[in-house]
């Protein structure tokens, strides 16, 4: 990716809180902080992977983006307009620009519409075509995801599951977009069949020079398909790096963990891993840690016990060319001296 | 007056009549059969029958309340808690006929031992009239100016114009004596408050309330204090309500759970197939109910608004005897007797078919259904079909179309249907409509649905007259009678007929006092109308009840309650 | 769950305030009239006369405030009497049109054989629903659940009024076993008069709970599918836990939460009597006043009934939503 | 310091109760191994009161007939020092297979017709070991699972044939009382979902103590107290104070640690693990797996662990079954399989995975391999390789005839006809 890319999507200091309610009078006792603060730039034609747990708010993030919920605080530019301040109107005809694809493929398709209906819908909202036009573009679409065109008046419980997020894509596609975010798009598949869809899906990228925003929570997948990645954690971006610098040299001792926590299927890899498990539970993201938000679990701190970790939230800093951290001690986590002891919990 | 004498003599007749019944070896220890179980299937709201005026708290409360005067089976008029009947004659009633003057029977006492004096019937009187009271009985007191205590036992009523039919106060079941003492304290817009009172009213009849379940059932037992030895002979009533008319024939005529049920209208063939079970006799009593047609005299065409079916504008047809007559002549009325009433209706061909001195014969005709008849009458006035539509038109020009409606009720809509039929088939078409009866005879003046307002072109119900005396009913029919929006819809006269003549007559019966004479006028005025053909008589109804065959005694009568003599009932052994 | 209680009930006032005000201009607006079933040789200025003693003719607001500060403040002043002996200054109370006294006395007069009645049944029906339900589910497509089915069928095709008087003809009419009517004033003093107060219930409690088993076993077949499907079911086996402990416990706790609160939302109904059946069997319960008063136009009466079943409607909505609470540990209101 | 005391025992006198750890200052008994009672495989232990016991007392009873043991192998005390802390796990993979699974149909039989969901398994699996199974969704390994235990609902579910041997006796004819003793007595079992697969409406405790007072009969308190211990040893911190709590107040993998202490609640000797983690999170089912590693090495049993995911048994398992339409169409030592895979469904599965080398530089540019085609439809028997119309090594035999299992070497098979050396 040339740092001279130009930036499609600019999301800064965006917040989307769930507010809680309680008591007799239904006061606002609090939120739920899903995402917290989260800034990232998504390059035109690049792929940026965001992963995380599940809560991490990665989700959210996906759909704050898309404005499909109304963030809370922050913005979200596209091509230099900020879509969070558009009206219904505007946010309207923006639409056709941005779309999503959803993680199950059984859930998010009308089960009493056809293949043809369900691919043609954005269409007819959106563009003026005749009958005729419009489904020579929905055959075209369904070749283009790979499916007979043929099949353009099946129910979607006649496909597999890999045939329906087929379906998704072709969907999601029929606008011509230029940004789509895929939220977790391969989770509900068999292994043999994600390879087809990830497949799919850089093709269509190489085709049609498509910008993803790609939500995973599978470390190797978003490894193979993006080209920088963003790890979530309790709705704030811990690091955000380029693909190679993020899995080679990860910074944040969560995303440390997190990589060391990926199986592997390699025997001998996997007898002599150093694995960092993490302790504890994820805290509930109404009532996030004071400081650092990974502080309660992080091995980092408890090893040094600096305050900092539990006092301060660390700066969003960026530690290498393009490799931004979150962290307070992200010049050490790499360091020997620091390993050679072992953290408690690295077995 | 030889009328008069004939009809106490009647009285007379029927009193030996009871008494040999009793004679008939049923005497014996007061309270000696037991329960007595009577349901009514109407269950009764209230014992005061001057707070509701329903049949089915007037019966109910006729087991405790007593008049001065009562009416037996036959029509004819009794002593009750008076010694005898007042008459010109006996100097009961001043020769002016503005006063009477009753005498109470010696050693009545309330059930309570105190013992009933004139007092009470003044107190009675009092009640009713209180204008915050809203008695429901109180146009029995009409034209009543004063009553007075000439001592303990002797009540003067006066007059404030000449009544040649005196016995209204205080007479039959509707305006019974209540005590002065319990209801002291319910005079006028407090008479609500005492609910113990009204519903516990101490009385001098032959049971007095042990409990009572509003709209549900009633326990009465026997009076220990009544005037007559060895009456009644039962120890106690269960008088239980609700249900429905067949449930009610049901438990006396096949299950056997109850001895008396009451107003079982129901399907003549059911009631018929449950007689023939063998546990109760159906009974039928004959008062002056008539189902009848009422012809619209105005004109009710929509058109017309605030004028529609008013004076302003006569009737385009149904004015013309002719119609009226050809319609009359088309039914036929012992199919419609046969189809809804069985037992409990008769043919007739009068609106005042009873008492029998009363009852009109110049009318018969109309017995005997002709089409053919019909037909010719219409044809011979001029009503042809000339457009071959199968509906004959005035001479105008204007079809014969009639809307007919009448209360929703499934005898009711299976006599519309029928008579429609015949309609049809003397060329008249006939549109059928049914109203919720509560709203048809709901009297409400916004609604244009009610019976007095009659938008429509014949209307069909039942009406009848209490007591024994068909003055006041017959003079509903006077034209200053017919309702209007300047009366608020109020008033009697339905079919909107005006007759000089006919009020003429109302009048003069106003002021006759020979039975005789009253009745000769009561006929006129029936003739008349009748020949107006402004109503129709369709069937003269009576109550249909049933009693277990071991409940004897019964005899059943129209003109008081059913009840009336229930202290002679009796468990056949 | 104290504090939602509490807050749905404050809620609940300018509902039930809304509902009593729309219910009274309802009846108010349908063309019926106290006087309409008097018979009609009472003369018109009579009825009136009955009409403006009745208060009738004032205007609707003026109506409406008269009702509700009776029911406000002159019922609770008088109970309060009555129960705890105090001394208030009563004003007028509710009184019916039809019998001139006080709707309250006449509602708790009934209350006792509506609730026993109608309520034995709401019992006898549940407890035949759940062995039914449960079986059904169990047995899904077998000869008892087809038997089941065709019963809950039955009782949700056949009305009353026919299911009702059918049984009257048999066992009344032809076997003469059961009385067909009911005698509210029987009280039971010994065994024999326990007998016939049970035999003269059998016939009403049985047609009403054949309705409540048709609903209740539905919902309760449906609800033990649902959970027959779960996959803690697969893991109480997989305890090797037996399969009467899987279904009665694990299974049946589960699926009792929504039928337990179809329950309760029920139990209004026991209040508003069975119109049908009540009339049927002549058990004259409340549902039988209130039709009756709706006949007779006794505003004062269907007005204080209505309202009284709407305070228990949303009475027991709550108790049904804070029993989803107990019985369902994953619900917590606050 | 952990001893193992092998044996058979009967408890003698009016408990008959189980013998499950012992521990003491100085040493602890990690398990005494009794085969209860003749008839009914009732299990039990003592109370836990009884776990302050010392080796000697023990003895003691044993001695004076209390405890009745046909002793196989007791470890001494002097013996601990010098022998190893740990038992291995190859130490632990030995003696007789635990259980023997042979030629296994297991059909469903649906209103569309019968669906083969199982077409002759067979394997079999020795004490301590821990056998992979892997396989997409259809694949047919849950239903073998369920089928060895009988778990399936019958009907639609039918076994047709096969058998399941298991403490000497044929599971698929064993009564229903029997299976049931089994049934989260010897044999434990974890299921995918932790979120469903406890019943919401009960306590932890509660659900906890139920096999522990069926199998072993212990009374509500001691169950308590033994919930609490199995509770700490899965690692789920203030245990005593959790019990009372609710599935839904557990996170994700704290509920998976719960369902892991239930299914070891009697010590089974088999446990079968049915996705275990694959609803839960990366670092969540780290530490599940660990967990699994670590009670296997204390407790020996062993495991089937079902999953589609060829990473996570690469680190745990010993063997790996690979199914594929209802049969293991490879069969392997785990090294094996992942070195030199044989079937050709084994080697496309392994090339889909995204490469997972760091030092390899961009793989943005490799493709994915990916397998064409559909899962196969399992209606009606086989009668061809399922595989086939996927394969890209497919010839004429494939579509004609169903495979067998060939041996390839040291015990790897592969159901491929070009292992047919004919």
């Amino acid at each position: 990716m040339s740092a001279a890319a130009e930036t499609l999507v600019r999301v800064d200091d965006l917040k989307m809180h769930f507010p809680i309610y309680a008591g007799l009078l239904r006061r606002q006792v609090g939120a739920v902080k899903a995402v917290d603060g989260v800034s990232f730039d998504i390059y035109r034609g690049e792929t940026l992977g965001l992963v995380g747990e599940s809560g991490c708010g990665k989700s959210t993030t996906g759909r704050a983006v898309l404005r499909l919920y109304d963030p809370t605080d922050g913005s979200v530019e596209f091509e230099g307009g900020d879509i969070a301040a558009l009206s219904e109107g505007d946010m309207r005809r923006m639409r056709p620009r941005m779309q999503m694809i959803f993680q199950d493929p059984q859930a998010s398709l009308n089960p009493r519409m056809t293949v043809g209906s369900i691919i043609s819908e954005p269409l007819i909202e959106h563009r003026d075509m005749t009958v005729q036009e419009r489904r020579e573009r929905v055959k075209e679409l369904l070749n283009a995801v790979g499916l007979n065109p043929d099949y353009i008046n099946r129910y979607p419980h006649e496909f597999s599951g890999g045939q329906r997020q087929r379906i998704g894509i072709a969907r999601a596609l029929a606008l011509d977009p230029d940004f789509i975010v895929c939220d977790e798009p391969i989770a509900a598949l068999d292994v043999s069949i994600q390879a087809q869809v990830v497949n799919l899906l850089e093709d269509l990228q190489q085709e049609r020079g498509l910008t993803y925003l790609f939500i995973s929570h599978d470390l190797s997948m978003v490894r193979h398909i993006a080209d920088r990645v963003a790890v979530m954690y309790l709705g704030k971006i811990m690091e955000l790096a380029p693909r190679d610098a993020l899995f080679a040299t990860p910074r944040h001792p969560y995303t440390q963990a997190l990589l060391s926590a990926v199986p592997v299927a390699d025997p001998d890899i996997e007898a002599n891993r150093q694995r960092i498990i993490l302790t504890g539970d994820v805290p509930s993201p109404s009532k996030p840690p004071e400081g650092c938000v990974f502080c309660t679990r992080c091995p980092l701190a408890k090893k040094l016990n600096d305050e900092k970790c539990f006092t301060t939230a660390p700066q969003w800093r960026e530690i290498e060319p393009g490799q931004f951290v979150a962290c307070h001690f992200a010049e050490m986590t790499n360091d020997p001296a620091v390993l050679a002891e072992g953290t408690p919990d690295t077995v | 007056m030889k009328n008069l004498k004939l009809l106490l003599a009647t009285t007379a007749a029927a009193a030996i009549a009871t008494t040999s019944a009793l004679a008939d070896g049923h005497e014996g220890e007061r309270g000696r059969d037991g329960e007595v179980k009577i349901i009514y299937w109407q269950a009764p709201s209230t014992l005061n029958p001057y707070l509701s005026g329903g049949t089915k708290e007037v019966e109910s409360a006729s087991l405790v309340l007593e008049s001065l005067a009562r009416f037996d089976n036959t029509g004819a008029i009794q002593p009750w808690l008076a010694e005898s009947i007042p008459t010109v004659e006996n100097g009961g009633v001043a020769a002016d006929l503005t006063s009477i003057t009753w005498k109470l029977k010696e050693g009545v006492t309330w059930s309570d031992g105190t013992p009933l004096t004139a007092n009470d019937a003044i107190f009675t009187w009092k009640y009713c009239t209180d204008p915050n009271g809203g008695c429901a009985q109180a146009s029995y007191f009409d034209g009543v100016e004063n009553m007075e205590a000439l001592d303990d036992r002797t009540l003067k009523i006066s007059f404030s114009a000449p009544k040649p039919f005196p016995y209204t106060a205080l007479v039959g079941s509707e305006s019974p004596i209540i005590q002065a003492a319990q209801f002291a304290d319910c005079l006028g817009a407090k008479a609500p408050e005492c609910t113990e009172a009204n519903f516990g009213p101490i009385g001098t009849g032959p049971f007095t309330v042990a409990e009572f379940k509003p709209n549900d059932v009633i326990r009465f037992t026997a009076n220990e204090n009544f005037r007559e030895a060895g009456k009644p002979a039962f120890a106690s009533v269960l008088f239980k309500g609700g249900g429905d008319a067949a449930g009610a024939a049901r438990s006396v005529l096949e299950t056997g759970e109850f001895d008396y049920a009451w107003n079982l209208q129901i399907d003549p063939t059911v009631l018929k197939a449950m007689e023939d079970k063998g546990n109760g006799t159906v009974v039928t009593a004959f008062g002056t109910s008539v189902e009848r047609l009422h012809l619209n005299q105005t004109d009710p065409d929509p058109a017309l608004g605030d004028a529609r079916s008013t004076t302003a504008k006569a009737h385009p047809f149904l004015t013309d005897p002719n119609v009226g007559k050809a319609m009359s002549m088309a039914i036929d009325r012992a199919l419609l007797v046969e189809v809804g009433y069985g037992a409990g209706g008769q043919v007739t061909c009068n609106v005042l078919p009873a008492p029998e001195a009363y009852a009109s014969t110049a009318n018969d005709d109309c017995k005997v259904q002709d089409i053919e008849g019909a037909k010719k009458v219409l044809e011979d006035a001029g009503y042809k079909d000339t457009n071959g539509d199968g509906i004959r038109e005035t001479p105008d020009g204007m079809p014969l179309k009639v809307l007919y409606q009448t209360s929703t009720n499934a005898v009711r809509q299976d006599t519309q249907a029928l008579i429609k039929q015949w309609w049809t088939e003397i060329g008249i078409e006939t549109e059928l409509r049914n109203i919720d009866a509560s709203v048809f005879f709901g009297g409400d003046p916004a609604s244009p649905d009610t019976f007095q307002k009659f938008y429509a072109d014949i209307e069909m119900y039942t009406n009848n007259f209490a007591g024994v005396d068909p003055e006041a009913y017959m003079a509903n029919w006077q034209c200053k009678e017919i309702p209007g929006p300047d009366t608020q819809w109020q008033g009697s006269n339905i079919q909107r007929f005006c007759s000089e003549e006919y009020d003429a007559l109302s009048k003069k019966m106003s002021e006759t006092a020979g039975l005789e004479e009253r009745a000769k006028l009561a006929k006129a005025m029936n003739d008349m109308l009748m020949q107006s053909y402004s109503i129709i008589p369709l069937i003269h109804r009576g109550g249909v009840s049933a009693h277990a065959n071991s409940l004897g005694g019964v005899l059943i009568s129209d003109w008081d309650t059913e009840l009336w003599n229930i202290q002679d009932w009796y468990r056949k052994k | 769950m104290l504090n939602y209680t509490i807050r749905r009930l404050l809620i609940a006032i300018p509902t039930l305030l809304f509902i009593s005000f729309v219910i009274f201009f309802i009846v108010k607006l349908s063309p019926s009239d106290p006087t309409a079933n008097l018979p009609l040789t009472i003369p018109p200025e009579v009825r009136e006369k009955i009409r403006e003693s009745l208060g009738v003719n004032q205007p609707l607001v003026v109506q409406f405030y008269l009702w509700l500060k009776q029911l406000m403040i002159s019922e609770p002043l008088y109970w309060s009497n009555q129960w705890f002996g105090t001394n208030f200054e009563v004003g007028q109370r509710i009184i019916s049109y039809q019998t001139r006294s006080p709707v309250m006395d006449i509602v708790i007069q009934r209350m006792p054989q509506t609730l026993i009645v109608v309520g034995t049944s709401y019992i006898v029906g549940i407890l035949i629903a759940l062995p039914i339900g449960i079986i059904s589910a169990y047995r899904q497509y077998s000869w008892f659940d087809n038997a089941g089915t065709l019963v809950s069928m039955i009782g949700f095709s056949v009305p009353p009024f026919f299911s009702g008087v059918l049984a009257i003809v048999i066992f009344s009419v032809l076997l003469g076993w059961l009385p067909s009517i009911y005698d509210t004033t029987h009280t039971v003093t010994d065994w024999d008069s326990f007998v016939v107060q049970f035999k003269q219930m059998i016939m009403p409690v049985m047609v009403l709970a054949l309705q409540t088993t048709a609903q209740i076993s539905r919902f309760l077949r449906a609800s033990m599918l649902d959970n027959l499907n779960q996959d803690y079911v697969r893991t109480a086996r997989a305890k090797g836990l037996k399969e009467q402990t899987v279904v009665l416990v694990h299974v049946l706790r589960n699926s009792l939460i929504p039928v337990i609160t179809v329950i309760a939302l029920g139990v209004p109904a026991i209040f508003g009597g069975a119109i049908i059946t009540e009339q049927v069997f002549k058990v004259n319960g409340l549902g039988q006043l209130l039709i009756i008063s709706i006949q007779a136009g006794d505003v004062p009466t269907v007005q204080t009934l209505t309202f009284m079943f709407a305070v228990l409607i949303v009475l027991f909505n709550l108790i049904a939503d804070v029993l989803y609470g107990i019985m369902d540990p994953r619900i917590r209101y606050d | 310091m952990p001893l193992n005391l092998l044996g058979k025992c009967r408890v003698n006198g009016v408990q008959k109760r189980r013998v499950h750890s012992v521990s003491s200052r100085n040493a602890a008994f990690e398990r005494l191994q009794c085969g209860g009672n003749r008839l009914s495989r009732t299990l039990c232990t003592l109370p836990s009161i009884t776990c302050e016991l010392s080796l000697q007392l023990l003895l003691r009873f044993f001695m004076q007939g209390r405890l009745r043991c046909e002793i196989m192998a007791l470890v001494s005390p002097s013996m601990v020092a010098s022998s190893a802390p740990q038992p291995t796990t190859e130490s632990a993979v030995s003696g007789e297979p635990v259980i023997t699974v042979d030629n296994l149909h297991t059909v469903f039989h649906t209103q569309d017709g019968d669906v083969h969901a199982v077409n002759g398994v067979t394997f079999s699996l020795r004490p301590g070991e821990l056998l992979g199974v892997v396989g997409e969704s259809g694949s047919g390994k849950s239903v073998t699972m369920m089928s060895l235990l009988r778990l399936l609902p019958m009907p639609p579910a039918e076994i047709t044939s096969g058998e399941v041997h298991f403490g000497g006796q044929d599971l698929l004819k064993l009564g229903t009382n029997a299976l049931r003793d089994l049934r989260g007595g010897d044999v434990g079992f974890i299921f995918q979902d932790p979120m469903t697969s406890l019943n919401p409406v009960f306590t932890v405790g509660f659900q906890l103590t139920e096999p522990l007072r069926i199998h072993m009969g212990l009374s509500k308190a001691d169950a308590m107290e033994r919930a609490v211990e199995l509770l700490e040893l899965v690692g789920i911190p203030s245990a005593r104070e959790r019990l009372k709590d609710f599935p839904h107040q557990f996170s994700g993998g704290m509920r998976q640690r719960v369902m892991i202490a239930i299914a070891l609640a009697c010590d089974p000797k088999l446990l079968i693990a049915d996705e275990p983690t694959t609803a839960l999170d990366v670092t969540v089912q780290a530490q599940i797996i660990e967990l699994v590693k670590e009670l296997r090495e204390r407790l020996g049993m062993a495991i089937i662990w079902i999953t589609h995911d060829l990473g996570v048994v690469a680190g745990i398992a010993d063997r790996v079954a690979v199914m594929y339409g209802g049969q293991i169409v490879e069969y392997a030592e785990v090294k094996h399989l992942y070195d030199d895979p044989k079937h050709p469904y084994t080697k496309a599965l392994l090339q889909t995975l995204p490469s997972h080398e760091f030092a390899h530089g961009d793989t943005r540019e490799e493709r994915l391999v990916s397998i064409p085609g559909q899962a196969p439809n399992l209606k009606g028997p086989l009668k061809a390789c399922p595989f086939a119309p996927r394969c890209e090594y497919v010839h004429q035999r494939c579509l004609d005839e169903n495979p067998p299992m060939f041996d390839v070497r040291d015990g790897q098979q592969s159901r491929c006809w070009l292992e047919d050396q004919t």
